[in-house]
């Protein structure tokens, strides 16, 4: 009885014609992702009371699974800010129809990332001093003050999603400033261009200035080496293909229509233009650096790719196979009508970029650079993959029920007319839960 | 950070950087604050119903925002920019000017075996508007919307004395799971509500009776192709909500058409009905 | 006005809106900053006035001189002595941390004085025939050695054991040192000499493995392992051609007759002319030192056959004592005790010195034997003896410490006692005249007494850097600059003549297949206890093997399934000990590199050899 | 440290480190962490989780067997002077050169540990504290007082024994000398290698033994293109040592214990 009230005050809380699936089920799905999210956050406590010892990390592998991990995850976010960019700013009114859902991801990936870092200083209760005593010379500086203001713009795109819920909705007070907000969100998605531009590069400018690392010094203008652009264009080329490749799965996870198959497209192509410039500019930057850069402070660059595993083979991997395949799919009309080709198309751009964070992360560390050290081998500790984790399950959950009470694909309830909704009754009640 | 903060110093580094931080602060601050300060006015100024329909109507599917002109087929597609309010529109204002709309005083059209008679102004939100000879206006739901309601389950009815605006709510009716707010047709100050059950009416007095007043409301020869549309929207709201068609047959909607769609989401479809989005 | 609640809101709201226009507030934030530095549990330095304290490191035989920098009396860093004419200057890693040795977490610091007290007068009130009462002293020529021997002489079968004492080594003489892997540069003697006549001499270093002394030699001869002997003997065939040496042990010519130069070359590795050449050089440059692991008879040989007695070899005089200390028990060897005789045994360790393994001991002692250690830990013989008493470690023990082997000159020099030593801890010197009812308490103060009776020798005093002839410095005064890090060295006597060198009787040869590895030694012999901050360069870099650990060839450490980090047991004819293994391509096949500590070296004698068995 | 009005005489303290005098002892990493407080490893610390703000590494020719030539060279903070790698990167100012000296200081109760430094330094001479510093019951009875050890979850480095350079400049000024002339001292390292191969001074002194010996036709600096401008020095007479400047030759990795 009291089962059947709840569930009725539940439904009150879900848009009007939105098919959602009952509460128990929601509560089913999110259970193993509650497990997850408290097995990581125990993990993090262990980092925090005891101390980075726990950590695989060392003197010489100073940054580890978590900083590369987050550069991946701050790139897979840019979609929030590249499509309210492309939608406020360059009005393509299409992509409305994925902004909210590109907003959550976004605010997920960044507050998941600044939460990880907040673990991964040895010294947290002091990460205002950063703010007190800017080095304003330090990319890292730049990234902190860039992320942070972002994240506080990301929360505040954030609010009206949530305060359109229907029940809240009915507060006067929410409605108007809902309504208020929303038309001022151009500003923010401004705001958040800017922002953005600036901390995806200096994320990269973290490698590109480091002069005793030729592996990832690189030359550039101003203050900014190229990995500085770079990083912003990878960014820019890979945040929609992922709101693409997470769209997908959302639909086949919750079994239904959200968007118009040519907003897939339109992003896979927006994806595509981006990811051929990203793949041009790295390969210009790759040869000056290995005829210029590196050979002038001392380092052949053929010794970078002699010590196993890393090889040539990462360098094909990260331009080629990532990078320009990809790219040729997202831009070939053809293959980007075919469903599966997109889909796998934007799986390997991040993929990609993953691998770009990874090498300009592990790689750069694991390179001796004194002729009399070694090459170095790095496992993350399961602390240190716990943590990580902890995220993806924040993540997950924060998504899932953003997806249920608020309307993040405006168009799902048009477009769910077209399709007959199938009897997920007898189906497996994770697949079926359609949150 | 501050002038007086240990290593700061007025070189370019510093006012560069520190200079786009503060500004990045600022518009950030002030756009939350002017939105803030903005609402705050609006909830002053009682312009909550105003804006509750601004915002239905922005979320309403294009094919629900059509201009009625497009309804009598004078535009081939054009969407209202001023949401159903034709009292500032001068595009209808010219329209009407060139070709007023007359009404046939007759016998009262029929159309699906429903009733509308043409003695009075429609609103979009299935609401009638009928100014009688002591200068009151009957406000009362349309027949279509009394037969998607049928019986009501529940009934917020204004006070006498509360004041109706425009699109703002009228009054809130609950119906198998179904809760919707009717859009009021006119503003003007509750006088009195009566009738039996099922048929009551508000009796409102109008805050003008100028003929300005009404003109946003349908009439006369719109009707018919209004009601047409709205038929077609109804059936496609059913199909949506995965019912079989029964209408197309031109079949009369009976008095109580959820009873036949025991099946549908019936909350959905008086949602789009009464333009709730 | 009136205040109505409104007004007071305003109020606070622009008096915070004011207080952030002012400095103030940031200046809190700011300073906020300084509190999390006392990050908990981290304590801090203490204060006090600071003070220059000079003494001597008795950690080792070297006895280096050593200047303290003290906090309120408090050692809190120490340094060499530039100008001391034994050290020069120089200090270990050891001796730099030596300071810490009273915190160490395995420092004992109470034992069962009146238990063993009691035991040891039971047992000595019942000794039966010829049964003894031995003291082993591992540094021996102490003052405290005198009072050992002066007690045994007082009590009945009174035995003092020590090992023999080794001749002194002149180096500041040595035109060539020729070393069979003796670590001269690593733990060897007293280290700055050995710097300072560094440059006077030429290094040829036969070593399997590129030791520190390799290093920096200026030839390394990279010799087969175990291999020493077969070089020797090559050389001295060809040292030998023209002349006759008298005092070669018996079965030398036998043996020399079986090494022939090509037969040197073979087994040492190294080329029959290089062999030759080598010969030539120390025939022709000269005066030669050749140095061996202690007790090589091959480099006693190849001294005696060079003529290095008297040259590089030297008589050293014994620091004068008191002339009523002369009726002393006579410094015996332990080979030279009967099996099964030694009823009471009183181990010093103290002071650390050569380690003798248990096995030898043990088969000396008669049955219900009380034995007695006194010691800094119980690594050492505390694991078998019956009672393990703890005694003043540096730098809390008042002893002397007697001339290194590289001195030619007899010194007399005292080990800095800046600390105060926990109530626990046991005098051995005391303990064992109490035995014999002997009045030992001033014995240091009577011997620096005879010292400068004898009017020898000059008192080297480091605060001023200076050296005065010991006959100017008044007697009270000498004692108090004694006292204060003072150094007495005696004059080198001109017309002493060269020492007597025998030659070691030759083991045993043919290596028995039990034992592949040929053990060597390439740390030096570190104390009983050592600063825990010598986790630097034992564990936070692989500067240095750890005590305890020995490292082998990749196959090696295959054969016996061991990989770094593994423990195992390292086993030689006298024993076994626990070890922890690393595995290091740069150690040769067939050879266990061991480190220092006192289970290793206890087990661990001359160019032994030993398996390594995991456990 | 220095007031920025008077005109200061800068210093630029340095060293020369005779590799062929290195025997490898030891005795100036112990020195350095009796003199800066640093403490004991922990339990679970090794080569590359300890803090040894000198390391002697072991480097050898790439020979084998009988061709095989080893030496040691010590590594410390380097003090870079141009474009400082760790000063740029660091985000909260917790890392500074100091005009007056040329010493690259860090300053422990500022840095955040977020180890960008560490990433940036190519010479690998930055520690981070990994565990709380822990000290057998007792033993910070023997603390150096002008030293405050640091805290779990920071950074730290050499920095020439700064202690010592202030209690130098302290005397200076107590003997009425002006605060603007460089004072002459000795950090620990210095003072303890028992070979004397470590010289230390300034090198702007160009009549000083040290910035002799960096003229030197022998003297090398570690990574030189990397321009730098290391201020330690090294010395040796062999060609293959100082070939040990250069950057990693692959195949060179051999899997020594040592280094």
């Amino acid at each position: 009885m009291a089962n059947a009230m709840s569930d009725q005050a539940d439904k009150e809380l879900i848009s009007r014609g939105l098919k959602r699936c009952s509460t128990p089920r929601f509560v089913l799905w999110m259970l193993p992702w509650v497990a997850l999210l408290i097995f990581g956050l125990y993990a993090a406590g262990l980092c925090l009371v005891k101390g980075l010892n726990q950590t695989n990390m060392d003197n010489r592998f100073a940054f580890g699974l978590w900083i590369f991990l987050d550069l991946t995850v701050i790139a897979l976010g840019a979609g929030a800010f590249f499509t309210g960019f492309l939608v406020y700013i360059l009005k393509l009114r299409e992509l409305r129809a994925v902004i909210n859902s590109a907003v959550v991801i976004g605010l997920v990936c960044y507050s998941g990332a600044v939460a990880v870092l907040m673990v991964d200083v040895g010294q947290p209760l002091r990460a205002w001093f950063t703010f007190w005593y800017p080095n304003v010379h330090s990319m890292l500086t730049e990234v902190t003050f860039c992320i942070t203001c972002y994240l506080t713009v990301l929360a505040i795109e954030y609010l009206p999603i949530v305060l359109k819920n229907r029940k809240l909705r009915e507060v006067p007070a929410f409605l108007v400033f809902e309504f208020q907000l929303h038309k001022l969100t151009y500003v923010l998605a401004g705001v958040g261009t800017f922002l953005s531009f600036f901390h995806q590069g200096s994320l990269g400018g973290l490698y590109g200035v480091l002069r005793g690392r030729p592996f990832a010094f690189r030359e550039g203008f101003f203050v900014w080496p190229s990995i500085f652009f770079l990083f912003i264009i990878s960014a820019a080329a890979v945040g929609p293909s992922f709101i693409l490749l997470t769209t997908c799965l959302v639909q086949k996870i919750s079994r239904k229509r959200l968007v118009r198959v040519e907003v897939l497209r339109l992003l896979g192509r927006i994806s595509g233009l981006m990811l051929a410039v990203y793949v041009l500019a790295k390969t210009v930057d790759t040869l000056i650096w290995i005829n210029r850069t590196s050979p002038e402070r001392g380092f052949p660059a053929s010794q970078y790719y002699s010590w196993n595993p890393f090889g040539t083979w990462i360098l094909f991997a990260e331009i080629v196979l990532f990078g320009l395949v990809p790219a040729l799919v997202l831009l070939t009309p053809r293959l980007r009508a075919r469903t599966g080709w997109l889909v796998a198309a934007a799986a390997m751009a991040c993929g990609g970029v993953a691998l770009n964070r990874f090498v300009m992360t592990v790689q750069t560390l694991a390179l001796p650079t004194l002729s009399f050290d070694r090459f170095l081998s790095y496992a993350p500790s399961w602390q240190e993959t716990g943590t990580f984790l902890a995220v993806v399950a924040y993540g997950v959950l924060v998504y899932s029920f953003s997806f249920r009470y608020f309307r993040l694909f405006p168009d799902e309830r048009e477009l769910q007319a077209a399709v007959p909704p199938t009897d997920t009754r007898e189906a497996d009640p994770i697949l079926a839960g359609r949150y | 950070m501050l002038p007086w903060n240990y290593g700061f110093a007025w070189n370019t580094g510093h006012i560069l950087f520190l200079g786009a931080f503060y500004t990045v602060l600022v518009i950030i601050a002030t756009t939350v604050v002017s939105a803030l300060w903005r609402s705050r006015r609006s909830l002053r100024a009682h312009q909550t119903e105003e804006i509750r329909w601004h915002s239905d109507f922005h979320d309403l599917p294009a094919a629900d925002r059509v201009c009625r002109h497009v309804l009598t087929g004078e535009f081939k597609k054009r969407e209202c920019p001023h949401a159903f309010d034709c009292r500032e529109c001068e595009t209808h204002a010219k329209l009407i000017e060139r070709h007023p709309l007359t009404v046939i005083a007759g016998p009262d059209e029929d159309v699906f075996g429903m009733d509308f008679p043409l003695d009075r102004y429609y609103h979009r939100g299935h609401t009638w508007a009928r100014l009688e000879d002591d200068g009151t206006v009957t406000v009362g739901l349309d027949d279509l919307g009394r037969r998607l309601l049928g019986a009501p389950d529940s009934l917020e009815l204004p006070m006498p004395g509360d004041h109706l605006t425009a699109n703002g709510t009228a009054f809130n009716i609950r119906k198998r799971g179904a809760k919707v707010r009717v859009l009021s047709p006119i503003d003007g100050e509750v006088l009195a509500v009566d009738g039996p059950a099922g048929q009551w009416r508000l009796r409102v007095k109008p805050d003008s009776t100028d003929e300005r007043a009404f003109r946003h409301l349908l009439r006369g020869p719109e009707v018919k192709p209004w009601l047409m549309r709205e038929m077609e929207r109804l059936q496609l709201a059913l199909t949506a909500e995965g019912a079989v068609p029964t209408l197309a047959d031109g079949g009369e909607p009976v008095s109580d058409i959820s009873a036949s769609y025991p099946g549908t989401d019936w909350d959905a479809v008086c949602g789009k009905m009464f333009l709730e989005g | 006005m009136t205040t109505t609640r409104r007004n007071l809101f305003k109020l606070t709201g622009g008096a915070a809106v004011g207080a952030m226009l002012t400095p103030a507030p940031w200046r809190l934030i700011t300073d906020s900053a300084l509190w999390s530095e006392n990050w908990p549990g981290i304590p801090r330095p203490r204060r006090g006035e600071v003070t220059f304290q000079f003494g001597n490191c008795s950690l080792c035989p070297a006895g280096c001189a050593v200047r303290a920098r003290c906090v309120a009396n408090q050692p809190v860093s120490l340094a060499g002595v530039a100008a001391h004419p034994l050290s020069h200057g120089a200090l270990c890693a050891f001796g730099i941390a030596g300071h810490h040795l009273p915190y160490h977490p395995g420092r004992l610091k109470s034992g069962p004085a009146a238990e063993a007290n009691q035991a040891v007068r039971a047992a000595l009130g019942q000794l039966r025939g010829a049964e003894r009462c031995a003291v082993l002293d591992l540094r021996p020529g102490r003052t405290a050695s005198w009072t050992y021997r002066r007690a045994m002489a007082a009590i009945r079968n009174g035995v003092y054991l020590a090992p023999a004492a080794p001749i002194a080594i002149n180096l500041a003489a040595a035109k060539t040192v020729f070393s069979l892997g003796a670590p001269l540069f690593d733990g060897w003697g007293t280290p700055g000499n050995v710097i300072a006549a560094r440059d006077h001499f030429r290094l040829i270093q036969a070593e399997p493995v590129e030791s520190r002394t390799a290093i920096m030699a200026d030839l390394w001869l990279p010799i087969r392992p175990g291999s020493e002997e077969a070089l020797a003997l090559g050389i001295a065939n060809l040292l030998l051609k023209e002349k006759k040496i008298a005092g070669l042990p018996a079965g030398f010519a036998d043996r020399l007759r079986e090494f022939p130069p090509t037969m040197a070359a073979m087994h040492s590795g190294i080329g029959e002319q290089q062999i030759a050449a080598l010969a030539r050089e120390l025939q022709d440059n000269g005066p030669v030192l050749v140095l061996g692991e202690n007790g090589s008879p091959y480099a006693a040989a190849l001294n005696l056959i060079l003529g290095a007695p008297g040259r590089t070899l030297v008589l050293r005089r014994e620091a004068p004592v008191p002339d009523d200390w002369k009726k002393a028990a006579p410094v015996a060897d332990l080979a030279s005790v009967p099996d099964g005789s030694i009823r009471v045994l009183l181990i010093d360790e103290s002071a650390t010195g050569e380690a003798l393994p248990w096995s030898a001991i043990q088969s000396k002692l008669a049955e219900k034997a009380v034995v007695v250690t006194f010691a800094w830990s119980k690594e050492g013989y505390g694991r078998q003896a019956a009672f393990t008493l703890p005694t003043a470690v540096y730098p809390e023990s008042l002893d002397d410490i007697p001339p290194a082997v590289d001195s030619p000159a007899a010194a007399f020099r005292l080990s800095a006692a800046w600390v105060a030593p926990p109530d626990g801890v046991v005098n051995p010197a005391d303990f064992v005249a109490g035995l014999a009812g002997l009045a030992a308490k001033d014995a240091l103060q009577e011997r620096a007494a005879a010292i400068r009776k004898s009017g020898r020798g000059s008192l080297f005093v480091p605060s001023s850097a200076t050296s005065t002839p010991a006959r100017d410095v008044k007697p009270d005064d000498f004692w108090k600059m004694l006292q204060a890090g003072a150094t007495w060295i005696d004059d080198l006597d001109a017309n002493a003549p060269a020492p007597k060198l025998d030659v070691p009787a030759l083991p045993a040869g043919t290596a028995s297949s039990a034992f592949p590895l040929v053990v060597v030694v390439t740390e030096p012999d570190t104390p009983a206890l050592v600063s825990p901050l010598l986790s630097k360069v034992y564990q936070e870099s692989n500067l240095r093997l750890a005590p305890e650990s020995v490292a082998l060839h990749p196959s090696d450490a295959r054969a016996c399934g061991l990989e770094t980090g593994s423990r195992a047991r390292l086993e030689t004819d006298c024993g076994s000990v626990a070890v922890n293994v690393t595995v290091d391509s740069d150690v040769p096949p067939g050879v266990v590199q061991v480190a220092g500590g006192p289970g290793i070296r206890k087990i661990c004698g001359a160019s032994s050899r030993a398996r390594v068995v995991r456990s | 440290m220095t007031n920025p009005n008077k005109p200061v005489k800068a210093a630029r303290y340095g060293m020369a480190i005779d590799i062929d005098r290195c025997t490898g002892c030891g005795a100036c990493m112990v020195a350095c962490a009796v003199e800066n407080n640093v403490p004991p490893a922990h339990a679970g610390a090794n080569d590359r989780k300890g803090i040894t703000w000198i390391r002697v590494y072991k480097v050898d020719n790439g020979g084998d067997g009988d061709g095989r030539r080893s030496a040691f060279v010590p590594v410390l903070c380097q003090q870079c002077g141009n474009e400082t790698p760790c000063v740029h990167v660091c985000p909260q100012q917790a890392v500074d050169v100091d005009p007056a000296t040329g010493i690259v200081g860090q300053m422990p109760e500022r840095c955040l540990g977020c180890r960008y430094c560490m990433a940036a330094c190519p010479y690998h001479a930055r520690y981070f504290n990994w565990w709380d510093p822990a000290w057998p019951a007792g033993m910070e009875k023997t603390f150096n007082p002008d030293v405050a050890p640091r805290m779990r979850g920071v950074v730290e480095k050499c920095n020439f024994c700064h202690g010592r350079w202030h209690a130098a400049r302290q005397q200076a000024t107590a003997e009425g000398k002006p605060d603007t002339e460089p004072v002459a001292y000795l950090p620990a390292c210095a003072e303890a290698c028992p070979t004397q191969a470590i010289s230390f001074g300034d090198l702007n002194d160009e009549a000083g033994v040290t910035a002799a010996a960096a003229r030197g036709r022998d003297s090398f600096r570690l990574l030189e293109k990397l321009d730098t401008d290391p201020k330690i020095h090294y010395i040796s007479k062999r060609e293959w040592v100082r070939r040990i400047a250069d950057a990693p030759r692959p195949g060179d990795g051999k899997e020594s214990r040592r280094g």
